[in-house]
């Protein structure tokens, strides 16, 4: 069972990093966005599949960590982008 | 028991592996930014769903378990979430050229 | 060849890195990246040195763990100061730039101006 | 096939890393590097390493990727001219000869590390009793080198003093960052309704774990931290302005808790920081809950900058 589950971490490790190059390279800002959201998903399958296959206490408090916090990179890309937004309608901004 | 506990969790991580699979490949053959984001949040949101049922039986405790499915939960929340956020941030013409 | 030390020979190429990148980039945000490139490869061969301190059933040294934990939060600390920093001389002076030569410099609050 | 793994993660994170280095736009860099750092969450738990995979987890993958995000945004129109800057051949191959040499020797000492490699894991193990916590990476930050952690709590409020001081005359003592705007159907608001519960409770779960398995106040309060962030960039809840006692007080109770339990040690255990016999565990529980609330008004405004709105303002 331990190998079945570092070969299936392997797969989803590769798998993680073929999409990532796939859209770090891509056109835009919110496809780069999505590189760090792939890492979200794929890393805590990762992580679970690591912890369990070798028995490692505390894997799943690191993966509780990081699924409270999926969102939040993203939520500060938004946020940015659209006070970015309104800085490029008024570039007068006061300090 | 322990076996078909086993063979469940094989079945089960296979099949995510598979929707894990198929996100990459969405990823690389889609065409746009929107179509994108649909493969990455659906496909590997299934995957992870899956990975995580396959390895409840796995779990040494309850409390475990019912860790490991709130992780799920939360993923699910953040990447539906994301994925309208994302998506609106690219209609509006992407953030910075 | 074992896999500490597989990681230790990566923690030097990320410091090789991180050191390159902090001299070449221009941008000040872009220095902060790459020294925090630098500084998580010496956090990485400190974990190595953990790692192969493994004794007493504990999967490494706990001692230099902590101070990793320790020094993570301090990196965070500094880059924060770091950004602050900068973006405090962009409100000032409409440029991020490093350069004391006045070439280049003068043009940007223009360029800020215009855009 | 646990070597393939880490192999693949090896390379993984020099890609990343070079990706970082050498990406043209700042933005696709900072997003190589936020990545980077969810892969190195990764790397921590293959060395072993959990409590820091988990500091890692939350400082890494949360905060300091909003950071750099953040400012990336705001520094957007100074990129053209920074890249005008860009040095030259000669610099940049003198900068590639001076990386290599340095990656060299360090590559050189880890391959030259004694074996079997020094480790105080035994001593700790032997003491690990006389803390009263199960976890030996908690022993050692609240025990055996509180001294050091007393000290990271101290450096935060400097830091924080630091970006303070760079507020403008007329803002200090006002409010950080930008006036909310609530967008009150939004999915952000629904998002910043529903997770800080379920974040708040995480956050203290994690730094009670932390007495006997990974967990700990830093991870705990980075999670807080990030649950009010969230609130405070959903527009929800408006930024507190820093002259505002109750911040003030957040910020100082922590450390000064510690400072007094430590002074405490001085005339019952007869050194700083000494922790009478048997009320080692109570005294560690005190500080890491006086620190928890310190720890997590700290962080978020560390990423909230400098005052720049007056107090009033809405």
């Amino acid at each position: 069972m331990t190998s079945f589950l570092l070969a299936m971490t392997f797969f989803v490790v590769v798998m993680v990093a073929v999409g990532l190059f796939c859209v770090l390279r891509g056109a835009s800002n919110a496809d780069r966005m999505m590189a760090v959201q792939l890492f979200g998903t794929g890393g805590i399958a990762a992580l679970l599949l690591a912890g369990v296959a070798n028995g490692t206490e505390g894997v799943v408090e690191v993966v509780l960590t990081l699924s409270v916090l999926a969102a939040f990179a993203a939520v500060a890309f938004v946020k940015a982008d659209e006070s970015g937004a309104k800085d490029d309608d008024r570039p007068e901004q006061g300090p | 028991m322990r076996i078909a506990a086993d063979i469940f969790t094989i079945v089960a991580i296979l099949t995510g592996a598979f929707f894990f699979l198929a996100g990459t490949v969405g990823l690389l053959r889609f065409p746009d930014t929107l179509t994108r984001l649909h493969a990455l949040t659906k496909a590997d949101n299934l995957g992870l769903g899956l990975v995580v049922l396959g390895l409840l039986p796995q779990s040494s405790s309850v409390f475990g378990g019912l860790k490991m499915i709130l992780v799920w939960l939360l993923v699910l929340l953040a990447s539906a979430t994301v994925s309208q956020l994302i998506a609106r941030a690219a209609r509006r013409g992407g953030p910075h050229p | 060849m074992n896999a500490p030390t597989l990681f230790g020979l990566c923690a030097a190429v990320l410091v090789g890195f991180g050191l390159y990148g902090l001299i070449v980039h221009p941008q000040p945000l872009r220095k902060v990246l790459s020294f925090n490139l630098m500084g998580s490869g010496v956090f990485l061969v400190c974990a190595v040195i953990a790692r192969r301190g493994a004794a007493a059933g504990m999967g490494g040294d706990p001692v230099p763990q902590a101070l990793l934990i320790t020094a993570i939060v301090v990196a965070f600390a500094a880059s924060a100061l770091a950004v602050a920093l900068m973006l405090r001389q962009f409100d000032e002076t409409g440029s991020s730039s490093l350069s004391n030569d006045p070439g280049p410099a003068p043009a940007k609050p223009a360029a800020k101006g215009e855009a | 096939m646990s070597i393939a793994l880490h192999l693949a993660l090896i390379a993984l994170l020099l890609a990343l890393a070079f990706w970082t280095v050498v990406a043209r736009e700042t933005f696709a860099a900072v997003a190589g590097f936020v990545s980077y750092g969810l892969l190195l969450t990764l790397a921590w738990v293959a060395l072993s390493a959990v409590d820091v995979a988990l500091t890692e987890a939350a400082i890494g993958a949360g905060l300091t990727g909003a950071l750099l995000i953040g400012a990336t945004s705001r520094l957007r129109k100074t990129e053209a001219a920074a890249r005008a800057e860009r040095p030259g051949r000669a610099t940049r191959v003198l900068a590639a000869i001076v990386a290599t040499a340095v990656a060299a020797a360090i590559a050189a000492c880890v391959l030259l590390l004694p074996d079997p490699g020094p480790s105080l894991a035994p001593e700790v193990a032997q003491n690990l009793a006389s803390t009263g916590v199960g976890n030996p990476i908690t022993a050692v930050l609240m025990s055996f080198r509180a001294m050091d952690t007393m000290l990271e709590a101290i450096v935060l409020l400097f830091g924080l003093i630091g970006i303070w001081s760079l507020a403008s005359d007329r803002y200090w003592g006002g409010r950080p960052g930008l006036a909310p705007v609530v967008e009150p159907n939004g999915i952000l608001a629904y998002l910043a309704r529903v997770l800080p519960p379920i974040g708040l409770v995480v956050g203290i779960y994690i730094l009670w774990v932390g007495a006997d398995y990974p967990g700990g106040k830093f991870q705990g309060g980075t999670v807080l931290a990030a649950m009010w962030l969230l609130l405070l960039m959903s527009g929800l809840h408006d930024a507190p302005a820093v002259s505002q006692r109750w911040v003030r007080l957040a910020l100082v109770a922590g450390p000064a808790v510690f400072i007094l339990v430590g002074v405490l040690g001085v005339f019952v255990a007869g050194a700083f920081l000494g922790y009478p016999e048997g009320l080692a565990k109570p005294l560690i529980i005190v500080i890491e809950v006086a620190l928890l609330p310190s720890l997590a008004v700290t962080l978020t405004l560390l990423l909230m900058g400098p005052p720049q709105r007056s107090e009033s303002s809405p």
